[in-house]
């Protein structure tokens, strides 16, 4: 009963039965797209390890099977997709075409779970594209402005895709197959040429969905104006299957060649300099929603940088942060959309002081920044650490000094985030802004739960991620429960550490409260020291624009460079070109005789020189 | 009580002694007078050794100093300044101007008697008083704080009605919040 | 279970040292800070009965739970650096934790108290405590980095994170890491200056731009808070440097000795020089201390 | 000696005389002119030693409460940098209607001068839309630096006297006893006056 198609099925079913339901009874259509999720979940989760099946069409056969891989990825699918959809009831409430939406959430769900359970090279790019699409259809969901935005997007999927189709076109006329388990490991059956290109090829491809550097323009803007639940989905899960692509075609393809060492240096460094520079571009938005857009490109960068390490430690770090990435970057995104919710912008600059009327969402946005920086005691700690070490013992001296000043920076923009939406000063403006409904609260609060969990027992996700680089034919690393280890014999703690920082903690902050505990008075955001002017209501006293403008002025060389820009020039070029063209081709049949008559002149001239002969 | 000295109790004279050695002033110069201060922290006079120095906001400050003469509009930050300062606190009156009026005893927009509005606990005399009077100043307020009779901002929250009664007759136009007490 | 009274000992006697040196080191600083100036100077005790007296503040006045957590979070953090660090050499009672964490870990819980600070700092609606942080955080990207690569220069040269084994490394005089990696020393003070926040690298409190910044809405009992955590964080950090470039102490008159040592770097720097503003002092940790940090890498490396 | 090089002064003179033909041009003294004008010729005099004689900065714009004539006198001090002299260009107006126009787009610095005399004589510059508090906050009945303003009055109304001035009213007699002075006959009007 549970099986693959099963899922795809449920899938793919409950997309269509949402669209059509929602011109029926759309009371229904909410239900079922939630129904759906939950029914993937359980599936999902019950799915045996080593189901197989063959479907044959035709020449072709489709293979889908489970693996220790797909099935890490396949879960956080599945727990972000009924997470998200969850969060969409009442979010999307009040929205229109919610039937289009939901239809095409859920494609993208089950495109997403098909690409996890693919083996083969046909079926992965079905479902590739049936993701592709679906989101797409999701990214000029809201308004006439994502059209442009939805068509950026659109051109630089197909970019993807089709690299990602040549590939496997090159593969199947050199290999005349397209199973998994014929290619991986005989991939030095085919000449070198033909593997160089397959691989740069495929990373492309895949480099597109993870935002790679030269190919990141699509993510900023398409991440800002997706709906906020469709956001936490499409960097939580979406951005992880290319990474998911790029870890296969390291592992199970360019592992076994004899320039590996040459693609994982440049994947490396593409991959730091990717966080370095998305973490400053992140620094100077306005925009919420921009600034983590350019996180999740950031953070993207940490994780091909760890798979392209290639240490055992370093892939665990890079599938660790993976998995850690889409909860906390989901967690963000839906606060963000809450404030969105309950005060229409997520532009910083406008909205403050919203902590005490949206607690959890603030709590959440908290926990999420404090998993991104990667300060002890939560969860991004582990990742960050791992990631460091196995960077510093693998060499990479430089790299690791990239991919620090990277995560140092990031404390700007995480700090301007929770600054700006959460603290400062309480404006009139927002007075009546009150927390969001519980349905969304709680994938909020289920998810800081579970980052705070993954602090003190980073163990219960390395346990599925082992297996998974078991499956990627890479050594097994070691770890605990709760003590991560690094190969000079250093280690961490982590429920030393937990336990150390919550004890002090805890007594501290008993002791702070009880000292003094009735004179110590709340007073207002506006009795604050001003030299004893007093504020007046409408006096701007918060310090929002320009954050980090001395920040800004010493890097400003860096964000001058645009790679937009490139593409923008690279466009007017080939625009220009085929201008030019247009001379050469005027249409009339006399200019085409005269082009015939001086080709053969060209040809009789000088037949000698380039054939050797005379004609 | 803290700041009853006969209470005998150790934790008390160990928190005067520290009061008395540690006083921050908040720096705010409301009039001439606060050229006396520069010479008075540096070099020459180097207040320091009394444990005396600046604080830049009235939130970690002790002492309020009330550098000359004091016009209505400056009452008002003042007050305002005073009342964001936390317990316990004291006031200084520095110089002729704050005790009549001194040479503005017929000025149209200057407080004669700062003790109507804030409780002062020591004033300087002079115009204008000289470091060394500054820092005798100082020096008969921190023995006031270690007999515990500095208690100025005790006698503020008690007579509260007194002091806001007579600064409403002052500022024309009360637009001061209200704090919650 | 069996527990060790004397880790039980160090766990709580390391803190209160630490708390009484670094107060008496702040002390003493603002004593020869005058002696300099030509002054007098206060009691090296002055910065314990400042302390005290914030203590002994009757009121206290907070903006919401941020602001009351806030020096919470920062102290939190300087005992915990405080406990991953090998105090004393060898000693049992004063090793604490540091068998469980490493150069790395360390690195990460030293900005955990800078990020719950900013965050207390966030809630007082004050513009001027935003400025601060900004500032701060900006300038803590700056010196972040030099002193990473420094550490790295040191990790890679040793072959370990671990900073038991790096005391291990330096059982002599000569084998101090001082004199084993010079270059990393170099790039490693310069970002300690950046580190400790005295002058040219002040622009973050600068009391008269900016009304103290960050902690100016801190009074009382907070501001005691603050300052018995910067206090206990000037120890730890003091103790890290002389634990990874003075080969560490193996008893308290040398960690004195060596710590006020280290120590005097940064305050006698502070005192001849005037304030930076951020992106000079952003450009100054990207110059220098960069390129020394480098070459410290590239000549382990080569 | 100072006088002996007043030819430039001069020239300047002899210029504003012949452009105004009447104003009354005295040379007080070297490098300061005093010029007393019609109050409708203030605004082209100023635009003219602006433009033309480089008189380029205004120093100071005061005003001086003639009560006996009941006007009052506006006072422009203007400075030329290359000429390095002042010239004082005055005025007479009106003390019950108390108004004039505006030089703020001449100099800039004049609004805020404007806006002082406002508050101070409760002048109304014609013009000037910033003639808002200033320095004064909440002041009610006659501006304070009107001579028919009485300061002594209004400080013993509104404000707390502390008992103890009275008795020290002449210092200077006091002082001028122990020390075996006279009372120069002018200074003694200035401590006639004490508190009522």
């Amino acid at each position: 009963m549970i099986s693959i198609p099963y899922i795809l099925l449920i899938a793919f079913a409950g997309a269509l039965l949402s669209f059509v339901i929602h011109h029926i009874a759309p009371k229904l259509r909410t239900p079922v797209a939630l129904l759906t999720t939950v029914l993937l979940l359980y599936f999902v989760w019950a799915l045996p390890a080593n189901s197989l099946i063959n479907i044959k069409i035709g020449d072709f056969i489709l293979t889908w099977g489970t693996t220790a891989y797909g099935q890490l990825f396949g879960m956080l699918v599945a727990v972000l997709g009924f997470f998200t959809v969850l969060y969409s009831t009442d979010f999307m409430a009040s929205k229109e075409r919610l039937g289009y939406f939901y239809m095409n959430f859920l494609f993208v769900i089950g495109g997403m779970l098909g690409i996890v359970y693919s083996q083969d090279f046909i079926s992965l790019f079905f479902f590739w594209e049936i993701m592709t699409w679906s989101s797409f259809m999701l990214v000029i969901y809201c308004c006439k402005d994502a059209q442009s935005i939805g068509l950026k997007y659109f051109v630089f999927s197909a970019i993807g895709a089709y690299s990602i189709l040549i590939g496997i076109v090159l593969l199947y006329s050199s290999m005349g197959t397209l199973q998994f388990k014929n290619i991986f490991g005989h991939i030095n059956e085919i000449s070198t040429g033909i593997k160089i290109s397959v691989i740069i090829l495929m990373i492309i491809g895949f480099g597109v969905k993870s935002a790679l550097m030269p190919l990141h323009v699509w993510a900023p803007d398409a991440y800002a104006v997706s709906p906020s639940p469709f956001t936490a989905l499409f960097s939580g899960a979406l951005s992880k299957m290319g990474i998911f692509g790029i870890g296969l075609v390291l592992f199970k393809l360019a592992a076994h060649t004899g320039f590996y060492s040459y693609v994982q240096y440049t994947l490396a460094w593409i991959g730091g300099i990717t966080a370095l520079l998305a973490t400053f571009y992140a620094i100077a938005q306005t925009d919420a929603k921009k600034l983590l857009a350019y996180s999740s490109i950031g953070q993207l960068g940490y994780i091909i940088v760890g798979l392209a390490i290639g240490t055992p430690l370093s892939i665990a770090a890079a599938l660790f942060l993976a998995i850690l990435h889409a909860i906390f970057k989901s967690m963000l995104f839906m606060a963000t959309g809450a404030v969105y919710m309950r005060t229409g912008t997520t532009n910083m600059t406008e909205v403050s002081g919203l902590i005490r009327k949206m607690p959890i969402s603030f709590v959440t946005a908290l926990f999420g920044i404090i998993t991104v920086a990667g300060v002890p005691p939560l969860g991004g700690f582990a990742a960050k650490w791992m990631l460091y070490e196995s960077l510093i013992q693998s060499g990479h001296y430089f790299l690791v000094i990239v991919i620090f000043a990277a995560s140092t920076a990031a404390f700007l923009y995480l700090f301007r985030y929770i600054f700006s939406l959460f603290l400062g000063q309480e404006e009139k403006e927002w007075e009546n802004v009150k927390e969001v409904p519980w349905t969304m609260q709680i994938p909020m609060i289920l998810m800081t739960i579970f980052v705070l969990v993954i602090g003190v027992f980073p163990g219960l996700l390395l346990d599925p991620i082992s297996s998974a680089m078991q499956y990627l034919n890479v050594k097994p690393f070691d770890y605990q429960m709760s003590v991560l280890f690094n190969n000079w014999g250093g280690k961490v703690d982590m429920q030393i550490v937990v336990r150390s920082i919550a004890a002090v903690f805890i007594l501290l902050g008993i002791f702070i409260t009880i000292k003094g505990y009735r004179n110590t008075r709340y007073v207002t955001t506006k009795d604050i020291h001003t030299s004893g002017e007093i504020p007046t209501e409408n006096e701007n006293l918060t310090y929002a624009v320009d954050f980090y403008k001395p920040f800004e002025r010493s890097i400003a060389p860096l964000l001058k460079a645009s790679i937009d820009k490139v593409y923008t020039l690279t466009g007017d070029i080939f625009e220009q070109a085929f201008d030019y063209l247009r001379y050469v081709y005027t249409g009339n049949g006399q200019t085409y005789a005269m082009y015939v008559v001086l080709f053969l002149a060209i040809l009789l001239l000088f037949s000698e020189l380039i054939f050797g002969i005379i004609l | 009580m803290i700041y009853d000295k006969s209470s005998g109790k150790i934790v008390d004279i160990i928190k005067n002694y520290a009061r008395k050695h540690s006083l921050w002033i908040v720096a705010y110069g409301t009039g001439c007078g606060a050229i006396e201060l520069p010479p008075t922290m540096t070099s020459r006079y180097d207040a320091e050794r009394f444990g005396i120095r600046g604080s830049a906001t009235p939130r970690q400050a002790d002492v309020l100093l009330i550098t000359g003469y004091l016009a209505v509009k400056t009452l008002k930050r003042v007050i305002r300044t005073y009342e964001q300062m936390q317990d316990p606190k004291y006031v200084i009156g520095f110089g002729s101007c704050t005790i009549n009026g001194g040479m503005y005893w017929d000025s149209y927009n200057t407080v004669k008697a700062l003790d109507r509005y804030l409780p002062v606990d020591v004033y300087i005399n002079g115009c204008m008083p000289r470091p060394e009077a500054v820092i005798s100043g100082f020096i008969e307020l921190q023995k006031l704080i270690e007999a515990g009779k500095a208690n100025g901002a005790k006698k503020y929250k008690e007579n509260l009605d007194w002091y806001r009664e007579n600064q409403r007759k002052v500022i024309k136009n009360w637009k001061m919040p209200d704090y919650n007490w | 279970m069996n527990i060790n009274w004397l880790s039980v000992l160090g766990i709580i006697t390391t803190p209160i040292i630490a708390f009484i040196v670094g107060v008496t080191y702040g002390g003493l600083t603002r004593r020869i800070t005058a002696r300099i100036q030509n002054r007098y100077g206060p009691p090296s005790s002055q910065n314990l009965l400042d302390i005290i007296k914030l203590y002994s503040k009757e009121t206290s006045i907070q903006h919401g739970v941020m602001q009351h957590l806030g020096p919470v979070f920062a102290i939190t953090a300087s005992i915990t650096t405080l406990y991953f660090i090998p105090v004393i050499k060898n000693s049992v009672v004063f090793t604490n934790l540091s068998f469980n964490g490493d150069l790395i870990f360390l690195l990460y819980i030293m900005v955990f108290g800078s990020l719950g600070m900013a965050l207390g700092a966030g809630q007082t609606g004050n513009p001027n405590a935003a400025i601060g942080v900004s500032r701060g955080l900006s300038q803590m990207v700056g010196y972040e980095i030099p002193f990473v690569l420094s550490l790295v220069a040191i990790m890679t040269q040793f072959h370990t994170t671990s900073l038991t084994d790096l005391l291990a490394v330096q059982k002599h005089f000569a084998d101090w890491i001082i004199f084993q990696s010079p270059l990393a020393f170099i790039a490693g003070i310069l970002a300690f200056l950046g580190m400790m926040g005295y002058a040219p690298f002040d622009v973050v409190i600068a009391p008269a731009e900016i009304a103290s910044g960050p902690p100016s809405e801190f009074g009382g009992k907070y501001l005691a808070l603050m300052m018995t955590s910067r206090s206990i964080f000037t120890f730890a950090k003091l103790v890290l440097f002389t634990d990874i470039f003075l080969g560490g102490a193996s008893d308290f008159i040398t960690l004195i000795i060596k710590t006020f040592l280290l120590y005097m770097i940064p305050v006698l720097t502070g005192i001849v020089f005037p304030r930076f503003r951020t992106e000079q002092s952003i450009c100054f940790f990207w110059k220098w201390p960069l390129v020394f940090g480098v070459l410290a890498i590239l000549v382990v490396v080569l | 000696m100072k006088t002996q090089n007043i030819n430039i002064e001069k020239e300047i003179a002899t210029e504003i005389q012949n452009t105004f033909h009447t104003a009354e041009v005295n040379i007080k003294r070297n490098k300061r002119i005093e010029v007393k004008l019609r109050n409708d010729l203030i605004p082209p005099f100023l635009s003219y030693a602006k433009n033309y004689l480089t008189f380029n900065h205004l120093a100071h714009f005061s005003c001086v409460d003639w009560i006996e004539q009941n006007e009052f006198e506006l006072v422009y001090i203007i400075y030329s940098y290359e000429k390095g002299v002042i010239v004082l260009a005055k005025t007479r107006i009106d003390r019950e209607k108390a108004e004039f126009v505006t030089t703020r787009h001449l100099w800039y610095q004049a609004e805020t001068y404007e806006r002082e005399l406002h508050e101070m004589f409760g002048i109304n510059f014609k013009g000037n839309d910033r003639l808002n508090e200033f320095i004064l906050e909440d002041w009610e009945g006659i501006p304070p630096y009107r001579r028919d303003f009485d300061t002594v009055k209004y400080a013993t109304d509104n404000f707390y006297t502390r008992p103890g001035r009275e008795d020290a009213k002449d210092v200077r007699e006091n002082v001028t006893k122990i020390n075996k002075e006279e009372i120069p006959e002018f200074a003694k009007e200035y401590s006639v006056r004490s508190l009522k």
